[in-house]
């Protein structure tokens, strides 16, 4: 019986003190035809040492491979720290911190996050966390419908350029309330938006525009103009960014006069590892004016019964446990764990530490670039810049070129081609601080390699047929 | 307690193992995108660090501390071989957009995840992607919605929700643009069936259940509502949370349900990490597997691949940017295969044994029980409201006051709808003698409730801070801080 | 500089506080002439994640192969929970626990530990550690010698059928004090030691004779005979042992009528990895009559100024920082942590646990055993019974053997030949609780196919000439 | 404080998930082999086990939660990122008998830091196998007295040591059969040269040294004590334990030495884990390299390999089963790397610095320092005689009443010379912050003791347990638990 401490003498005891002399007594009350009577095949249990052996296969299969994937999920360094600490028991193991005088070490921690988060982006505040980038973009979206009850709009401009996956969460989890989004097409040339196409979407009013940076494909948008130009519609301006780039590039705070009003993004580059696309968290950032309308928990400084500071979770009136049917959101269970990681993280690092892993990343991917789009029939498809990930067409089925990469352990980029069909056969190329000069010239090698191999003809039978890719 | 990080911030310290050398600062980035004021992230050493978050972890109490009888929460020992299997390498860098080739080893585990869930669920179809409970609520109203809509029923704008429901409940429907109905629960802790029969109707698009109820008891009349409900043309949502209590015992697919989610981070043991992340797979009957959630993990030949809304057109889409939190998938896959079949009927058993026994102690020694003619399930809950009124104690003060006796307090004041109540779920990985012990403090309690009031009153006494002004911090918001 | 917090300014704030100018300056006193110049060649600095890639590719060269290597360092599956919880910052960073009431989690442990230990051993009391099993065993005859100033004997008897690796420590160790070590060969049929052996090497008054238990040549030695002998010799019985045995074989305290006075060993097997070959750390057990020459630090329970349990380092004035020169012995820093790892072991399995593992081990090497040596030429060498642990005799060179097995992933055992050329060809072979049937079996057909192979010709040139191997 | 774990041991429990099932009971072992009793190890769940250690580890002082600047020890921060590549499982799982071919990846690392010491201390030969600075000792005394022999000089039967030492030195001279001769230390701390001249002859085999001396000052005769002790034909032993005042520096060869040890765990980095292990590698010169104890690794071409007493026929042997801490060795190899050669020197640099500025400031505040006209090396000594005297408070009230203020105390009563001496040592990994806010503690203790003596007496206050009883301990010996 794993992890179950009784010995047959406590069962006994127990028992007797409930009076019953069964266990299966306790369960009288279930009528007796439900029950269970044979359950399906699950497997035999295993010792810890049986699961080792099973999982260190099933974990072999997965790894040795360079990556050059990025698209929404990027591996940077993790300092052993981070996850030493932020693994300890008392971290790991705690529930939400509701007792909050049993809790100040979540609380505190969480309390820290907030103002590094807050001031990564420029805004007054941060909650404690979202599930992550995407349904933080969902929520960033129902906010600011809320907020904009005055105007009526439920129409948002989600940009096409914004991450596909995350618009396709956003429709999934907004649309239930028959919020409309309107898709901006982006610059088929700068692979950014451009005030003229917007100006096309509004005729109509609209609640909010949806301003990516880097934008998915990589790609720096011109923030300050856009954020002028929604504000001038009386809509809200919301970010969503890769935090880590923040420390680079200009914080949504201090987008155009005014700001953005709402950013919001996925965490994971701040110390979170890739492990298949998730545990990740969600941040969520507003200005300070808002904060009544902003979904999750969130911790405040306060002081106990002898004036000395401490921390509890505030606010609570926004929320489902106390709010109910009109809470702000459903959501309870956050990513507490993933945001005590970033905290660590960004603590290790400090505002030079990030600040250089951004601009290293970026120079890493400039290089990277300058070298593939020197092999014979590769081109980078837009103009402009871009922070540590950029898209090549490739004149092969994209597909094929990252099967052939793999069989030199190498993970080649996203394939565009799905998501924008339009574009062709691109690849969504991404580097960071992880990969050394002598990996990118490995990466230029293979694919030149590829690409120089004599059978087109081959491309599409190659495929597996019934291995399909995300999308 | 520690002084916050930004104390302890100095310009131009970091900790510079971390950091790459040599980087040019030059950029080809314009310069109106760059930023040009720093962030304010503190500015410390290494040691400074580790220093800091290994204290402040000291002023948390969890599961590897504390006896943590958190009703509703399922707080049990978090395998630690499972934690450790989960970070190997193999996984940790593993990239979602990896070619299914290189994922066989992750989506072979989601996929036996899948079997595994529908196996102890009762149901059909499972996606794993939602990431916690309450987004498994969201998509499975999401997908009563969605099969009401595909059969042109459009008129079916309620969901009904006893009163007993924990907030997500509610909250989901409402954000999933329905109206909540609530219906009342009667005496033995079941739901009324007139109210109920009273409110179904052409409206009803269904009704979110948990059984065991969040009252500590299995709902009895479960088939007849099942049945009321169905015959309105409504269907049944199965709120997972208690699932601990019922494991290998009785399945949700056979009492009626139709959709159901299940939270891994209480039933299949993965940590809470004070807070998250947690895990809300849903499991749906026949008729709601064409509107799943996507991605799912499917099998052809010995090869796995993602299901997407391709094949699957009818699904309500995506709930995260990638396919949910699947290191919170691999390890209840590795709990599940630690457990195998009997050990998660154990579970269910033990989970019921320890409750039923705290409960018959706590009887025993005058507490009142708030269904004492019921069988507890894996939860029960006492009512302190005698003893609010006589000692003029409340379940808070007693709450506080268990936390210096070294435990952490079980959940108070709710469900709503009983006075001054503590809803305790001891779990079936804690001992006898936790459980004596913890039934042994709570008497005391009571004991110096009468001799010495305050003391209770103003309890915590002996952690980092003493009783915190809540209300303060809602009035006066300090939500970041702010150098000087 | 990695690790080193000082911002500019702290460093001209320290200075004029020490008044001085430079930190140059401090080293004043440091002959000029006598200064580092130009120190030779060392590497320059890595960050953590430049020496991770190091370290991961070396780690790489050396891993993936299936042990059945045993020889004084077991693979046992050891619980993740074990180095987790050891690992702690609490338990991993803190000192020798000098300052008792600042210490009381190692203390406690310690005394866990020690109960654990000697109720392992069957005896009264146990240290806090020795470096390792050699030095254990050194200290062991150096206290039987102490002990035994009556008869003034220092003669050991030292049986050849002890790890020859242990036979070399104590010999560089006691010898030093002018300790006399009698070899005793054991019998070549039984690999055991016999009484007429030993009767043969009793011309002298002996100090003590070491028992192994089982011996190295994985041998069950009848440990209440030579106990008793060596009683009625008016000498101390010195055991050594494998401490997981001890669950299920008879315990040095219950050999014989009057038990083994010492006991000693390695603790690795239980929850210490293999590690290349450490840390590891001895223990050591006697009865509580020779408890002032005992070595090493001892914890004792006491009281504190409110009468509440409480550990202090006890025993103090026999060691090396109070008794100097005559202290029983120069130990200083042990091996706390390994203790720590191994008690949280011991605890995890328990009584039953421990038992469990002895027993599947010597069941899986009785079966490996029965398959070996159903190979052609593959000979059982000793008759009688052993615990996890045999030895075989391969009709080719040991060394050509190991090679080829390497080949196929598999480390197939100690060489002999070179320890006991008067073996032969001899191969000792281990299996623990780690190996299944599967492993088993597939080590069978390797060891085959590798002895089926024709050219015998070719045995010595195929060794790589300037490898060597331990002996 | 944690009951003990036998308290919670319960018969039949054990932690499940860790043992292997289906074992046959039934064995071929003779029967009078067997052990027929349970050897009392706890029987616990896998829960309890987590829960009590960890609450154990909380009852711990350490570098990862206090301030440690305890003399001699050199309590700096133990990089976790070495700690987290030491265990990679390349290196866990690897037999030290696996074959040279598949022990490249760990010989690589051996053979590089063997460079690397003989490098930092301008020594020709080192080998790594000792386990800790006092086996080191042993090694080093012991290769002593193979070269005397060698030289068949049989009559050396002498080992000077200054009466500052560390009790490892006499100790190890007398465990290798020597006779220990004192020798005194004159007022500036350094060896009292006329003292040394009378006792140094013939029988002398050498001499052993701590540079910076364990009096936190550097021995400024060092070249005039190795020509005396040179020309006399003895050797100079040099105890590495304070190598980290002059890393990158000076050189113990350059000194004259002839062997030393390095404390792994002092000089690099690797953690000292409540005890040990630490590693004690011995560097010598040229003329003690045949005596080098086995093995060593060696390299020819690209291949590393081992070098045992075949090949080194005058090795004093060997010193561990296998080849000592080898999970040590990686780690300060790990280390070395991470500092490089700049890094290392700033060891020195910042360790030296830390201690002169807290020694400035406590000097300052009217302490009194025990060599007042010395720079302090990495450390240094104040002595609270006159405090003893005149407030009737010693340095063991101040050492536990430091406790109090969350900082571990320095190293008390030793050097034994300097009466109710504190060795502060406060490591080049500490920031000015702390060492201001320990300067302040111990100003206010002093204060403390002005006006509440009591208070500093019986301190610690605020600990797991108040002041302990050693005298008890050693009385009446408690040295292993009995169930009644
Ligand atoms: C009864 C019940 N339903 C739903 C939930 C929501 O689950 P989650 O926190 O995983 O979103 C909880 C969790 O606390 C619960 O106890
Ligand atoms: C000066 C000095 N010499 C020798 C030693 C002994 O070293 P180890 O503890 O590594 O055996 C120490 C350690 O405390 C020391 O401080």
């Amino acid at each position: 019986m794993p992890f179950i401490p009784h010995s047959a003498n406590d069962i006994k005891e127990m028992l007797a003190t409930i009076d019953v002399t069964s266990i299966e007594q306790l369960f009288e009350e279930i009528p007796a035809h439900l029950r269970v009577k044979n359950m399906p095949a699950i497997p035999e249990s295993l010792t810890e040492m049986e699961l080792g052996r099973l999982m260190r296969s099933r974990a072999e299969q997965d790894s040795g491979l360079l990556c050059f994937i990025g698209a929404g999920a990027y591996e940077h360094h993790i300092p052993a720290a981070v996850w030493h600490i932020a693994g300890r028991g008392e971290f790991m193991t705690a529930y939400t911190p509701y007792q909050a005088e049993a809790s100040q070490g979540t609380l505190q921690l969480l309390y820290e996050y907030q103002t590094m988060m807050a001031s990564l982006m420029a805004l007054d505040i941060s909650n404690a966390s979202m599930y992550d980038g995407a349904t933080a973009l969902a929520e960033a979206i129902l906010m600011a419908v809320r907020l904009n009850r005055k105007n009526k709009s439920n129409r948002i401009l989600l940009p096409s350029c914004v991450h596909p996956f995350y618009r396709e969460v956003v429709k999934t989890i907004v649309t239930q309330q028959g919020i409309e989004l309107v898709d901006v097409p982006f610059d088929e040339k700068t692979g950014r938006l451009s005030i003229e196409t917007l100006e096309k979407m509004t005729h109509e009013e609209i609640a909010a525009l949806v301003i990516p940076q880097p934008n998915f494909l990589g790609m720096l948008e011109e923030v300050d103009t856009l954020t002028d130009w929604v504000h001038a519609k009386k809509a809200l301006a919301i970010a969503v960014v890769n935090p880590m780039a923040m420390a680079l590039l200009k914080a949504p705070g201090q987008w155009g006069h005014a700001g953005a009003d709402i950013a919001c993004g996925e965490g994971q580059p701040l110390g979170v590892p890739l492990s298949s696309g998730g545990p990740y968290y969600g941040f969520l950032c507003c200005k300070k004016e808002l904060a009544r309308q902003l979904p999750g928990r969130v911790v405040g400084r306060t002081v106990d019964l002898e004036g000395k500071q401490g921390f509890v979770l505030t606010m609570q009136a926004r929320e489902q446990h106390i709010r109910r049917a009109k809470a702000t959101s459903n959501i309870c269970t956050n990513q507490g764990l993933l945001v005590a990681a970033s905290t660590i993280y960004m603590s290790l690092m400090g505002p030079h530490g990030l600040r250089q892993i951004a601009l290293i990343s970026h120079q890493n991917a400039e290089l990277l670039q300058k070298k593939l789009t020197a092999i014979k029939g590769v081109e980078l498809v837009f103009e402009g810049p871009y922070f540590h990930e950029f898209v090549i067409r490739v004149p092969r089925s994209v597909e094929f070129v990252l099967h052939q990469l793999a069989k030199s352990k190498m993970q080649g980029g996203f394939d565009l081609s799905k998501a924008y069909p339009h574009l062709g056969e691109c690849l969504l190329v991404c580097v960071t601080e992880t990969k050394t000069a002598e990996d990118i010239d490995k990466f230029v090698t293979a694919l030149a390699s590829v690409l120089s191999c004599e059978d087109h003809s081959r491309d599409k039978t190659e495929k597996t047929e019934h291995v399909r890719t995300y999308l | 307690m520690s002084e916050l990080i930004f104390k302890l911030s100095h310009h131009g310290r970091c900790a510079t193992a971390q950091i790459p050398r040599h980087v040019a600062q030059k950029t080809t980035i314009p310069s109106h995108l760059l930023r040009n004021d720093e962030p304010l992230l503190p500015e410390v050493s290494e040691l400074q660090v580790v220093r800091h978050f290994t204290k402040l972890s000291r002023a948390n109490f969890s599961i590897d501390t504390q006896f943590y009888p958190l009703g509703s929460c399922t707080m049990k020992y978090n395998p630690r071989g499972i934690h450790q299997l989960a970070m190997l390498e193999g996984f940790l860098n593993h990239h979602p957009f990896s070619l299914p080739i290189n994922s066989q080893g992750y989506l072979s585990c989601a996929y036996e995840l899948q079997e595994i869930l529908k196996a102890v669920t009762g149901m059909r179809g499972v996606s794993l992607t939602p990431m916690a409970g309450a987004q498994g609520e969201f998509a499975g109203v999401a997908m009563i919605r969605a099969y009401h809509h595909a059969r042109s029923d459009l008129t079916r704008t309620e969901i009904l929700v006893p009163d007993a429901a924990h907030g997500t409940n509610p909250a989901t429907a409402a954000q999933c643009g329905f109206e909540v109905r609530e219906i009342p629960t009667d005496k033995e802790g079941n739901v009324d069936l007139d109210s109920l029969r009273k409110v179904v109707g052409p409206k009803t698009a269904g009704i979110m259940l948990t059984n065991p109820s969040t009252l500590g008891v299995f709902e009895q009349n479960i088939e007849e509502i099942a049945s009321i409900v169905h015959e309105a043309g409504g269907l049944l949502y199965y709120d997972g949370a208690n699932l601990n209590a019922i494991l290998g015992k009785v399945r949700p697919g056979d009492m009626g349900f139709d959709v159901m989610h299940i939270n891994l981070h209480k039933t299949f043991a993965t940590p809470h990490g004070g807070g998250g992340p947690g895990g809300g797979p849903v499991a749906v009957s026949e008729r709601l597997v064409p509107f799943l959630p996507m991605p799912i993990v499917a099998k052809k030949e010995e090869t796995y691949y993602w299901l997407t809304g391709k094949e699957c057109p009818q699904t309500i889409g995506r709930l995260s940017a990638f396919m949910g939190n699947a290191g919170i998938i691999l390890r209840a896959y590795m709990y599940a295969r630690m457990l195998g079949k009997e050990g998660m009927e154990r579970v269910a058993e033990f989970a019921t044994l320890n409750a039923n026994y705290l409960l018959a102690k706590l009887k025993a020694a005058g507490f009142t029980a708030a269904y004492a003619n019921r069988r507890a399930s894996h939860e029960f809950i006492i009512t302190l409201k005698i003893e609010a009124k006589e000692l003029q104690i409340t379940a808070l003060d007693v709450a506080k006051r268990l936390l210096d006796y070294d435990f952490h307090a079980p959940t108070m004041y709710f469900p709503l709808l009983v006075p001054e109540c503590l809803l305790i779920e001891p779990t079936e990985t804690e001992s006898k003698e936790v459980l004596d012990a913890f039934a042994d403090a709570l008497i005391c309690i009571v004991q110096e409730a009468k001799i010495k009031p305050d003391l209770v009153r103003t309890a915590p006494h002996t952690l980092s801070v003493r009783r915190l002004d809540e209300v303060k911090a809602a009035r006066e918001l300090d939500l970041v801080y702010k150098e000087k």
